[in-house]
Parts: C-alpha cells; sequence; structure tokens
C-alpha cells in the first residue's frame, strides 16, 4: 500500500520541476509547457486526496475535471497571444513581451 | 455716590478726539484738527479741575479720611467668578490729582503744538494720537481695576509708540519708537505676570479688594500668598516685583530705562508730554497704587527703593555728560523719576512715617510742570535753531527772552532753589530719606547737587555761552507757543506753595507738612554751588570743560557713552536673541521640523519607486515573487502561527 | 431658524455661478451670495440669542434627517454658541473675501465657485451634530484649497499645494480613525451622532485611544507643533482669498474639531493627554514667535505668527478649564478676523508692490495712508493691544492657564505670555521696515501708487468691525460663546 | 513490495524524469515530447487511482489537445529546430535553489501533516460523475459547471479577438508604445 504521501511527494517534486522550468525558460513555448506541468502535478493531489481521504464525494474530481477545462482554454489563449506576439516581435522571447510594464 | 458722573466725560472727551480725527481728521479738517483737539481738550481739564474741587473740597473729607469712590463702574469680562476685568473710575486723591496733571499738561501740548506743529503735512493725525495719549493715560489714572490699569498702560504705551515713530520717514525715529515699545512691553511681561499673581492670590482684580486680602495678617490670602514660594522668595513679593518691573519698564528705571533717550526722537512737545510729564511717572502712580501691599512686603519695597535710588544718581551722572539738550532732559526726568521712586522706598504706611509717599506725590505733580515747561521752551529752541546739539546753540537769550526767563525758571524748580515749586518737593522727599537711613540721604543730596548743575550747564549753553551765530534766524513763537510756557512758568513758581499733604497722603488722612528751616540749608546751599560751577564753565566759553573730562578720564568717557547699556542691550538681542534663538528655530523649523515632514513625503516617493522597480514587466520575475510569497504564507501560517 | 439655509443658498448660487459668464455677471452673483450668507449669520445670532432665553437645550435649531440607514448616519445638525460664532466668522470672512477677489482676473468663474464651495464646507462643519457629516464637510472644505492654490498661487505652489493636501489628508486620516473607533464603540449599533457619543461616557481606557488620533488629526488643521509646517508653504503660495479662507477659517475648524470632537466627546482622553497638549502648544507658541522673527517674506511673516497664536487656541483647550476654553475659543474667533484682515492687507501691499519682501520695500505709509493703517491696526492686533480681540483671547487665555495653580501650568503660562514680546518684536519690526522709514521699493518697476480702492476698504472696514466688536464689547461675545 | 507498489514507483519515475527532461532540454520540440510522456505517466497514474475517467480525460484533452497545439504553435513559430536560449547560470542555480527549498519545505510540510486516510472504497463511475455535473442540490456541480463553460466560451472568443486584432492595429500600437516611452522618459 503506498500512503498518501508518497503521492503528495511525487506531486510536489513535479510541481517544483515545473517551476524550475517556468523560471528559468526563456521561451515562452516552453514556460507553457512547465506551467502545465505543475497544473498537473496539482490534479494529482486532487484526485489523490479524493481517492484517499474522502471516497465517498467527487469534489477532487471535479476540481481535477474543471481545472482541465481551464488548463485547456488557458493553453488555447496563451498559444493564440504567443503566436501574435511572434508576428509582432517575430520572437517568443520572454524579454521581448515586456508590454505588461507599461 | 453722586455728583461725578462728569468724570466719565473726563475721559470720553479726549477719545472723541482720537476717534474723530483720527477717522476723517486728514480728510476734511486737516487745518482746524488743532483747535478742535485744543477745545476738547479745555473741556477736559475744566472738568478735572472742577472734579478736584468737588472731591476735596465739596465732598471733602468723611470722619477725616478722602473716601474712595467708584464713581462709574461696569463689567468689561469676567474670567471666573471674581475675577473680572471692570472698567471703572475710581477717585482718591492721588487719581484725582493725576487727573488735574495729565489734563492740563496734555491741554498745555496741546496749545504749544499748534504753533510748533504748524504745517505739518499730518497735523490731524497728529491731534488724534494726542487724544488717543490722553485718553488712555486719564484712564490709566482712574483705573479701578488692575486690569484695566494694564490696558491702558498697553494703550498708553502703543500711543507713545506711534507718537516717538511720528516723523516715520526717520530711521532713528522709526528705530527709536521699536525700541521703547519692546523694551516697556518686555517689561510688561513682568506686569502680565505679576497681576496673574496677584489675581490668584488676592483672589480679584480690583484694587481694593486685593489690598483687602493680601494686606490682611489673618487672611486666607495672605497666608496662601506667603507661605507659596518660589525660589525662596514668596509668592507676594514675587508678585509685587513683577508688577514692579512693568512700572520700572514704564518708568525708565535702571536698566530698562534705555528707550527713553532714544524716544527723544518724536516731536518735542510729545516728549513733554509723554516722556516728561505723564507716561513717564506711571510706573510710580502704580507702586502708589498698590502701596499698601509694598509696604507690608519689605523686600519688593527694598527693591523699590534701592532701583529708584541707582537710577537717580546713574541718570544724574549721565546728564553732566549729554551734549543733545533733550537727552539731557531726558536723563534728568529718568533722575527725577529716580527721586519719586526711592520717595516711596523710604516711606511707611502711616501718618508722619508716610511722608516719602506724599513728598513722591508731590514731585510727581510739581516735576510735571517743570519738566513740561523745560521740553515746551527746549521745544521752542529747537523748532528755530534747527538742532539738538548744544555747540549750535549760545546766546539765545538775545533773540528768545521770554523762553529764557521760563527756562531759567524751570531751571531754578528743577535745582530746588526757593521759593520754586522743586524746592518744596525736593525737600520733603530729601526729608524722608534722611528719616530712613543716612546713606540714602547722601545719595540724595549729591543727585541732588549734580541736578543744579547739569540743568545749569545746560541752561547757560544754551542761552548764554557765545554769541549765536548760527545759519537760522531764531526768534520767539507765535502766542499759541508763548501761552504755554507762561502758564507753566507761573505753575512752576507757585504750586510749591500748595499744602499738599493735606490732600494727598498715605492714609488718605490730611496732613500738616512740618517745614525745616535749618534742615533745608544743605541742599539749598549743594544747589547754589552747583549752579556756580556751571556758571564758571559754560558762562563763557572756555576750556575747563574739556579738561574737568579729562580729569575724568575714563568715567567721563563711559558716562558719555552711558554706561554702554544700549551697546549690552544691542549685544544682548542681536547676538543672543536673534543669533542664538530666533535663526536657530527658523532654521530648525525649515530643517529639521518640515525637513522630516518633507522626507516622509520622500519616503513615501522612494518606496514607491523602488516598487516600481519590482513592476518590471518580466514574468519569470513576478512568478518568483508569487513563489516567494506563497512560501513565506506556508512558513508563517503553518509553522509560526500554528 | 433653519440651519441648512447655511448650506442651501452657498450651493444654489454656486451652481448659479456656472450659468453666467464674464467677471462683472460672476462677481455681482458672488456678491450677492456673500451678503445673504453674511445677513443669515447676523440673523443666526439674533434668533439664537432669543431663542437662547427660552430654550435650555445645549444645541438650538436641531434637524435630523436619515442619510444613510445601515450605518446610522445621519444629516444632523444644531448650533450652539460657539458655533454660532464660527458661522458668524465664516461669513465675515468670506465676504471680505469676495471683495478681496473682486478684480480677479484668471479663471473668474472657477475662483468664485471654489470660494462659495468652501464656505459649504465650513457652514456644514460648524453645524454637523454628526460626526460623519462633519468629516463630510470638512473633506469639502479641505479639497478645493488644493485647486486654489494650484492654479491661482503664486511662487512654488505646485508643491505648497501637494504638501498642504497630504497633510491635511493625513490629518483627515487619523481623524476617521478616531471617529470610526467612536462610532463602534458606541452602545448599540455604533452611531455617530455625537449628543449620543458624549452622553455615552465611553470606558476611559477607550478615550485614551481614540483621542490622540482625533485631536492630531485636528490639530494638523490647526497648525499643532511640529505637524504646522503646512502652513507657510500654503499660505504663501495661496491667492489672498484663499489665505484668507485658509488662516481665517480652514485653522478654525480644526480648533473647532479639536474642542467639539476630541474634547467635548472624550473628557478622559483630552484630562490625560492636557499636559503634553499644552506642552506642545507652548512650543508651538514661543517657537513660532521666534521662527516669525527671522523671516522676510510678509506672508511667510504671517503664517508664521498663525502658527504662533492658533497655539493659543490650543492651549485653551489643552488646559481644560472654562476661562481657558472661553479664551481659546475667543483665540480663534480673533485670530480668524485678524489673520484674515492681515492677509487681505498683504495681497494689498503685493498688487502695488508686486513684491512680498520685508527688505525691498519702506515707507509704504507715504503712499497707501490707508492700507498701511490697516496694516499697522492689523499689527497692533496681533501684537495683543488692548481694545482689540487678540488682547481679550490671550488674557482669557492666561487667567485661565494661570488658574489651574500649579508650577507646571505656572510655567506653560509664563512661557505662553513670553511670546506677546517677541510678538511684539517682530510686528514691529516688520511695521518699521515696510510701513515707515523713507519711501523705496526695490528692484520692481510697475509699481502701483494707489491707496485702497472702495472695495478693498469696504473689506478691511468689515474685518476690522468684527476685531473691534469683539475688543471693545467681549462680553456680548462672551454671552453668546459660554 | 507489492506489483501495485512496483507500479508507482514506476510510473513516478517516468513522470519525474521525462518531465526534468522537458524542463531542462534545450530543444524545443524535444521537450515538448517529453512533456507528452510525462503527461502519459500521469494519465498512468490516474489509472493506478483507479481514477479511469480522469485518466481518460487526461489523455484526451492533454495528450490530444494541449500537446497537439503546443507541437503546432512550436511550427507555427518556427521554433523546431532551435535551441532555447541559455539563461545567467547564477540564475540557474537560484533557481535550483529556490525549487529545492521549496521542495524541501513541502516535504516537511506533508511529512509533519497525520493524513488520516479513510476505508472506504473508493467507487468512481461515470454515471455518478455525469449526475453530480448537472445535479443542483447537495454534492451538485451544475453552477460550477456552467461557470467554467462560460469561461471556455470567452476564452475561445478571446483567442480569436487576439488573434484578429494584431494583424490590423499593429502599427498604431508601435506608435502607442513610443509615444508611452516618450511620456516616460520625459
Amino acid at each position: 500500500m503506498i500512503p498518501v504521501s508518497h503521492i503528495l511527494f511525487l506531486s510536489a517534486t513535479l510541481f517544483f520541476i515545473g517551476m524550475y522550468g517556468f523560471v528559468t525558460r526563456k521561451n515562452l513555448i516552453t514556460m507553457l509547457m512547465a506551467l502545465e506541468l505543475m497544473l498537473n502535478s496539482v490534479n494529482i493531489n486532487f484526485v489523490a486526496f479524493n481517492k484517499y481521504l474522502y471516497p465517498g464525494k467527487l469534489d477532487g474530481i471535479f476540481f481535477t475535471i474543471f481545472i482541465i477545462a481551464v488548463a485547456a482554454a488557458e493553453a488555447a489563449v496563451a498559444i493564440s497571444i504567443i503566436i501574435n506576439l511572434y508576428r509582432m516581435h517575430k520572437t517568443i522571447d520572454v524579454g521581448a513581451a515586456t508590454e505588461l510594464k507599461h | 455716590m453722586g455728583g461725578y458722573e462728569h468724570t466719565f466725560w473726563i475721559l470720553f472727551l479726549p477719545a472723541i478726539s482720537f476717534v474723530l480725527l483720527g477717522l476723517l481728521g486728514r480728510k476734511y479738517f486737516n487745518k482746524s484738527a488743532g483747535l478742535i483737539g485744543v477745545f476738547l481738550l479745555l473741556l477736559t481739564t475744566a472738568l478735572s479741575l472742577y472734579n478736584a474741587y468737588q472731591y476735596f473740597f465739596v465732598n471733602g473729607l468723611v470722619d477725616g479720611v478722602y473716601l474712595k469712590i467708584d464713581a462709574f463702574k461696569f463689567t468689561w469680562l469676567t474670567f471666573s467668578p471674581g475675577v473680572s476685568i471692570d472698567m471703572g473710575i475710581l477717585l482718591d486723591p492721588i487719581s484725582v490729582m493725576m487727573l488735574v496733571v495729565v489734563s492740563s499738561v496734555s491741554l498745555m501740548v496741546h496749545i504749544f503744538s499748534l504753533g510748533y506743529m504748524k504745517g505739518e503735512e499730518r497735523f490731524a493725525t497728529y491731534y488724534s494720537f494726542l487724544g488717543l495719549f490722553t485718553f488712555a493715560m486719564l484712564g490709566l489714572v482712574v483705573s479701578s481695576n488692575l486690569f484695566q490699569m494694564y490696558m491702558f498702560w498697553e494703550l498708553v504705551g502703543i500711543s507713545s509708540y506711534l507718537l516717538i515713530g511720528f516723523y516715520f520717514q526717520r530711521p532713528s525715529a522709526v528705530a527709536a519708537s521699536k525700541k521703547a515699545f519692546i523694551v516697556t512691553r518686555f517689561a510688561d511681561l513682568g506686569f502680565l505676570i505679576g497681576i496673574l499673581m496677584l489675581a490668584f492670590y488676592g483672589g480679584s482684580l480690583d484694587f481694593n479688594t486685593i489690598i483687602q486680602h493680601l494686606s490682611a495678617h489673618q487672611s486666607s490670602e495672605y497666608l496662601a500668598a506667603t507661605t507659596a514660594s518660589f525660589l525662596g522668595v514668596t509668592a507676594l513679593t514675587w508678585g509685587l516685583t513683577l508688577v514692579f518691573m512693568g512700572g520700572a519698564g514704564k518708568s525708565a528705571m535702571f536698566p530698562l530705562h534705555v528707550w527713553l533717550p532714544d524716544a527723544m526722537e518724536g516731536p518735542t512737545p510729545v516728549s513733554a508730554l509723554i516722556h516728561a510729564a505723564t507716561m513717564v511717572v506711571a510706573g510710580v502712580y502704580l507702586v502708589a497704587r498698590l502701596f499698601p501691599l509694598y509696604a507690608l512686603n519689605g523686600a519688593s519695597l527694598e527693591i523699590v527703593l534701592n532701583v529708584g535710588l541707582f537710577t537717580a544718581l546713574f541718570a544724574a551722572i549721565i546728564a553732566c555728560t549729554q551734549t543733545d539738550i533733550k537727552r539731557v532732559l531726558a536723563y534728568s526726568t529718568m533722575s527725577q523719576i529716580g527721586f519719586m521712586m526711592f520717595a516711596l522706598g523710604v516711606s511707611g504706611t502711616q501718618g508722619e512715617q508716610g511722608l516719602g509717599y506724599t513728598a513722591s506725590m508731590f514731585h510727581l505733580f510739581t516735576h510735571a510742570f517743570f519738566k513740561s515747561l523745560l521740553f515746551l521752551g527746549a521745544g521752542a529752541v529747537i523748532h528755530f535753531v534747527h538742532s539738538n546739539e548744544m555747540k549750535d546753540m549760545g546766546g539765545l537769550r538775545k533773540w528768545m527772552p521770554l523762553t529764557h526767563v521760563v527756562f531759567l525758571v524751570a531751571c531754578l524748580a528743577i535745582a530746588g532753589i526757593p521759593p520754586f515749586a522743586g524746592f518744596f518737593s525736593k525737600e520733603e522727599i530729601l526729608l524722608a530719606s534722611y528719616n530712613k537711613s543716612l546713606w540714602v540721604y547722601t545719595i540724595a543730596l549729591i543727585t541732588s547737587g549734580l541736578t543744579a548743575f547739569y540743568m545749569f550747564r545746560l541752561y547757560f549753553s544754551i542761552f548764554w555761552r557765545k554769541e549765536y551765530n548760527g545759519h537760522s534766524h531764531p526768534q520767539e513763537g507765535s502766542m499759541s507757543m508763548k501761552i504755554p510756557l507762561i502758564i507753566l512758568a507761573i505753575c512752576s513758581a507757585l504750586v510749591g506753595f500748595i499744602p499738599f499733604g493735606k490732600f494727598v497722603s498715605v492714609d488718605s488722612q490730611p496732613q500738616e507738612t512740618h517745614f525745616h528751616l535749618m534742615f533745608s540749608i544743605l541742599p539749598v546751599i549743594l544747589g547754589v554751588v552747583g549752579i556756580l560751577i556751571a556758571l564758571l564753565m559754560y558762562k563763557k566759553e572756555n576750556d575747563r570743560p574739556q579738561s574737568m573730562a579729562k580729569a575724568f578720564g575714563s568715567f567721563y568717557r563711559a558716562a558719555k557713552n552711558k554706561f554702554y547699556m544700549d551697546e549690552l542691550y544691542l549685544f544682548v538681542t542681536k547676538n543672543i536673541i536673534f543669533k542664538w534663538v530666533g535663526r536657530p528655530s527658523a532654521w530648525f523649523d525649515r530643517k529639521v521640523v518640515d525637513g522630516s515632514m518633507n522626507e516622509i513625503a520622500n519616503l513615501t516617493l522612494e518606496t514607491s519607486k523602488a516598487i516600481k522597480g519590482m513592476q518590471s514587466g518580466k514574468i519569470q520575475r513576478y512568478a518568483m515573487y508569487f513563489f516567494g510569497g506563497i512560501a513565506f504564507l506556508i512558513i508563517l501560517f503553518v509553522y509560526i502561527l500554528k | 431658524m433653519n440651519l441648512s439655509l447655511l448650506i442651501i443658498i452657498p450651493t444654489i448660487f454656486s451652481l448659479l455661478l456656472l450659468f453666467v459668464n464674464g467677471l462683472k455677471q460672476v462677481r455681482t452673483v458672488s456678491l450677492i451670495a456673500a451678503v445673504l450668507q453674511f445677513a443669515i449669520s447676523i440673523f443666526l445670532t439674533i434668533q439664537y440669542f432669543t431663542e437662547k432665553t427660552a430654550n435650555k437645550a445645549a444645541f438650538l435649531f436641531e434637524q435630523n434627517y436619515q442619510w444613510f440607514k445601515t450605518p446610522n448616519i445621519n444629516y444632523h445638525v444644531g448650533v450652539d454658541g460657539v458655533s454660532v460664532a464660527m458661522i458668524a466668522l465664516t461669513a465675515f470672512v468670506i465676504l471680505a473675501g469676495v471683495l478681496v477677489s473682486w478684480k480677479m482676473e484668471k479663471l473668474n468663474k472657477e475662483f468664485f465657485f471654489l470660494l462659495l464651495f468652501l464656505s459649504i464646507g465650513a457652514y456644514g462643519f460648524f453645524i454637523s451634530l454628526d460626526l460623519f457629516t462633519m468629516f463630510f464637510f470638512l473633506e469639502v472644505a479641505v479639497i478645493p484649497k488644493f485647486i486654489l492654490i494650484g492654479i491661482w498661487g503664486s511662487g512654488r505652489k505646485e508643491f505648497s499645494a501637494m504638501k498642504l493636501i497630504l497633510m491635511l489628508m493625513a490629518g483627515s486620516a487619523l481623524i476617521f480613525v478616531g471617529l470610526a473607533g467612536l462610532y463602534f464603540n458606541t452602545s448599540g449599533n455604533g452611531s455617530f451622532d455625537m449628543l449620543k457619543i458624549a452622553s455615552d461616557n465611553i470606558s476611559p481606557e477607550l478615550q485614551r485611544l481614540f483621542f490622540p488620533f482625533v485631536f492630531i488629526g485636528f490639530g494638523i488643521f490647526t497648525a499643532l507643533f511640529p505637524f504646522h509646517t503646512w502652513v507657510p508653504d500654503g499660505h504663501s503660495s495661496a491667492p489672498t482669498a484663499a489665505s484668507m479662507f485658509l488662516a481665517g477659517i480652514s485653522m478654525k475648524l480644526g480648533g473647532y474639531g479639536c474642542l467639539r470632537a476630541a474634547t467635548y466627546m472624550m473628557p478622559e482622553g483630552a484630562a490625560f493627554y492636557s499636559d503634553a497638549i499644552i506642552i506642545l502648544a507652548c512650543i508651538g507658541i514661543l517657537y513660532g514667535a521666534f521662527a516669525t522673527m527671522m523671516q522676510t517674506d510678509l506672508k511667510y511673516i504671517n503664517a508664521y505668527s498663525s502658527v504662533s497664536h492658533n497655539g493659543f487656541v490650543l492651549l485653551g483647550i489643552g488646559l481644560l478649564t472654562k476661562t481657558a476654553i472661553t479664551g481659546a475659543v475667543l483665540q480663534m474667533i480673533s485670530h480668524g478676523l485678524m489673520t484674515a484682515l492681515f492677509f487681505a492687507v498683504i495681497g494689498m501691499i503685493y498688487d502695488r508692490t508686486h513684491t512680498r519682501e520685508v527688505v525691498k520695500m519702506s515707507g509704504l505709509l507715504k503712499i497707501t495712508p490707508f492700507i498701511s493703517s490697516a496694516f499697522v491696526i492689523v499689527g497692533l492686533v496681533s501684537l495683543g493691544l488692548p481694545g482689540f480681540s487678540g488682547f481679550v483671547a490671550e488674557m482669557t487665555v492666561f487667567m485661565g492657564g494661570w488658574q489651574k495653580g500649579s508650577m507646571f501650568y505656572y510655567v506653560a503660562t509664563i512661557v505662553a505670555c513670553a511670546s506677546i514680546v517677541v510678538t511684539a518684536v517682530y510686528i514691529l519690526r516688520v511695521i518699521g521696515s515696510v510701513i515707515m522709514g523713507p519711501l523705496k521699493v526695490k528692484g520692481e518697476k510697475q509699481v502701483v501708487y494707489a491707496d485702497a480702492t472702495w472695495y478693498e476698504k469696504s473689506s478691511i472696514v468689515l474685518l476690522m468691525a468684527g476685531i473691534l466688536v469683539v475688543g471693545i464689547l467681549p462680553f456680548a461675545v462672551l454671552r453668546l460663546i459660554s | 513490495m507489492t506489483a501495485h507498489q512496483i507500479i508507482f514507483y514506476c510510473l513516478a519515475a517516468l513522470i519525474l524524469i521525462t518531465g526534468l527532461l522537458s524542463v531542462t532540454c534545450p530543444k524545443v520540440f524535444r521537450s515538448a515530447i517529453f512533456l507528452l510522456f510525462s503527461l502519459i505517466g500521469i494519465a498512468g497514474l490516474y489509472f493506478w487511482m483507479e481514477a479511469e475517467f480522469i485518466a481518460a480525460v487526461q489523455i484526451s484533452v492533454y495528450v490530444g489537445g494541449i500537446v497537439v497545439i503546443i507541437i503546432f504553435s512550436i511550427f507555427l513559430t518556427e521554433q523546431a529546430g532551435k535551441e532555447t536560449r541559455s539563461i545567467h547560470p547564477v540564475r540557474t542555480v537560484f533557481a535550483v535553489l529556490a525549487a529545492f527549498s521549496g521542495m524541501i519545505l513541502t516535504y516537511l510540510t506533508v511529512l509533519n501533516y497525520d493524513f488520516v486516510e479513510s476505508n472506504e472504497a473508493f467507487d468512481l463511475n461515470i454515471p455518478r460523475i455525469g449526475n453530480a455535473m448537472v445535479a443542483t442540490g447537495e454534492g451538485g456541480f451544475s453552477l460550477p459547471f456552467e461557470v467554467v463553460s462560460i469561461l471556455l466560451l470567452a476564452a475561445m472568443i478571446g483567442c480569436i479577438v487576439v488573434a484578429m486584432r494584431s494583424s490590423i492595429s499593429k502599427p498604431d500600437e508601435k506608435k502607442l508604445t513610443e509615444s508611452i516611452t516618450e511620456i516616460d522618459k520625459a
């Protein structure tokens, strides 16, 4: 029997791998991928909690489903922005995307 | 107490003169302003005289004393139950006497100014200021309330300020007016605090009530005032001394005298009225008014005595060395007020012992006449010579015979030569001081001799010494200038014969003034000697004065420079107050207080700039902040606040 | 007497101003508004006297309408003697301010609009019995000042406007914290009603906690040391009428607030902090006076002297005796009139000489006797000459201070007394160099040698009349405010 | 060690290794492929946890949808063969440190917390999910469902708008940016 904490370790590690990627990558697409990893690690947590701690309920499952839906939408929007950015600056380097500053 | 309704008008008429001429005079009757002023003052003087007649002769003595009468009184401002400023008119022998003195001298000055100030652009303004002064001074003398006196005291001060600075385009006049007001204001600070103390312990501001409360040895107020002490001195002594400080400022007692000589920058008739006859004796009057308290409190009376005595001698010495005739007169005034002051200092409260009090008031009375005469005479001289300096004068007796005669009368009066007025009053003072102690008497005698010397030095320098060879042609003034001189000369010669003790005495009971023939010989001889020395030195041009000055050496130089009092004051104000208090506080305000406020603002700005730097637009940096924040929250909530 | 008239009339006229054009029409409308306010305030005073004899309530002419139900905020107005006096003061200053600005060239419509707007705030503040309403009107009276200084000012006007508004806003913030504290600690559901809060007897600990907020907040308005630094900058940059308002009324908002919102509602808090207030007030008095001595700009001189004079207000409030508080109120009235007059005269002098530097001009009495005489007289008022309002007020404070009867209060009173000498020094220095002496105006070419015009004269006479009434008939004023 | 456990650790190793490779691999396309494997591994984990429905969603949405979009975008932005710019080594070190310290913090937190595992059976059948999804009462998720659908709609519209506007307003924006920078400098 695997204790729930092991699954949590797994998800935490995955989360920080994602975080590392998010922080170190310069390319917007790879940053997006790191983000996906982080979202997935959260999903693992939700499912694990639901299964091991509150098997009678469905909250964790639903969170997972919604997160997946939102992630899909987010990925779509992000990709459209990235492509847009690419059209404007001919690059998708994160350093170029500083319009937010203004 | 009926029959005194007219006293209200004594005060009110000069006030009308002030308001009327001040508001409308300049525009509508600049030329006739003088006549209006004179007319109103004439009425005032007549009323004062009538009032004196009414008080002393018609109502007269009741059970052997002159009563204190509240002719008029209403509550002006209530501070707390019992303590209120009342506006009132208090009639007692000294106030009735002062009413006469002030209004008649003021009238003389009003008349004299008709000629003296003729053609002046601000003629009406001048008369309105005179009206203000007269009103304030009359209000001061009839005050029934300590605070009322303080108010009129201030008003007198401000009218003096305005009149000294009347020639406002002369920087020296402006400086003098400023100095006069600030020095007396500083003294008034003491007066004010003294009033607060007396009011607190006396439980009232009314003169009679305060005196009643604080002079009864058994009363709770007296006990409270004498048991409370600060620096080992009782509260009562503190209060009285502080009040005396106010009086000393106004009366130009050492060391608060520095303003008086400079005040001579004002028009000469003003000097005659304010800085010789009336305002400067207000300090004496104040002490006389509170005399029962001073007499009971030995320490403060001692201060009055010593300050008065020292000033009398000090000023007389300086007067011998000055060359500006108005300054000589100013120092002589200081010296004479010193006489009055120490006469109060040697007085007791009852009967014969109260001789000093009577003598002081008597001297105040006679001095008002001969000193204003001296000033007006000097004014007449200055008016035609256009200079204040002795060296520009000399030999004027041929040109101005009338002025010469009246000046001589006044000089004899102040020198104490019988039968002129000064003789009688000075005799009484000397007698009173002889009764007190020998050294007081000695100093008083020396001062008296010096007085004769410097007055005749002045007299000979102006009227004899040499033939007049100035550019202008001195001549006698118009009638308006002659009449006051004549009237005052007659008064100076004759008022000494008034049996003053019958009217004014410390316990309001008439007293016989005993005349000691033997006793009066010594002072008269001294006076004559003084005159003779002056005669030798100044009648003809010679080099005796120079050799005399050389003989005294540095002492002469010090006296000539007024013992460097002005320099001392200048040092204190300029170098200490301005440099070490004023400038640092201005600096402190701009740099430290305001600076810290600005720093707070700057800090906000800087912080916002720093935070703005965080808003870099770099997503990854935001992510780091985000994770850092979460880590912080986790640590905070899971580990620290568990 | 409907107190709301005091708010309604300026509101109507300020709206009316928006529909008229040209300087002539604008100033006529403003003058009518100011005169109407003046008439109302006089009428109110008379009404108050008659009503007071019949009605013994603490506040007269009360009106109470609900404003916001849930947080229990009411439009609750009413007056006692102090507020009546303050309202009269406001009417005086506004009328004089309109007269002084008679020739306002730049954006006159907006200028007069803001001036009337300020008066709404001031009246509203003085009649409010609900703390929230009071706070609301306080802000109404603050914000136009920023614009007035920023647009019509002189010198470093943006800086000064910013500084003034930031400091006053900081004060407001403190006040609001205090008021909220009171609000949540009243019995029942929380109330901003002053009468209720005052009768609720909030516990001493809470009073001690909230008193400093309210007091320092209002203290900033009334130049409490060390929060007075907005005064010199703000005053010196403001246009004449705004300076008059700022010093004449705005600083009184603070004094009134200290009295009404802080001391009246938290007596125990006031007693606890009394010594601290006295010390700060004394520092302000003496130190303001010394700082004034070194100033060379006329407006700075008056601004610093305002710091010094307002110290008397705070001292009176801090002493907490009846006499002293009466003195504080008298000083508020006196200083309001005096300083408004002072600024008006300084403005007139500036209009002629185009300089405010003391050293650059002298001997003005020669060319402008009326204005110069007014300057001398207002100087004398400032140094506390008997017969004028300043004397009455200061003496009442001194007397109140001395009657507390212990060494600490003696020293405080003596320190305060000492300021009258320093005041004399700086006032006479200014008079001596500006008004007296040989005539000269240095470095300015377009000097206009003309004496006062009718509108200047009337504003001077108006304020002077107020000063004299307080100075000569203090017993009448005392009957009103005691 | 049971097979159950062994499978878990294998899956964990797969997920972590491919995940790590995906964030470190310099070539963009390759890291997308590693991401794909990682996501598949996570789907496997869901199977392992008997959450078959989630696993299916994971595969269809992530593996079939998102990763495909990502790969498309890589092609569209001509990044396929490119290597990403390497970042400053100091920042890498800091990022590693930050990640490790975060991990340690999380581990400690997890270790210190006593999870009370329930013994109930975990029954996740699809009809149950479907019913809960549209139910409005207790335990129903119809409101979040609606919210998510609106979000998706908004996201789609947003995508279209963003993609459309760029080509039209490009010059204007540049101008705007310039003027803003000028103002800032001033």
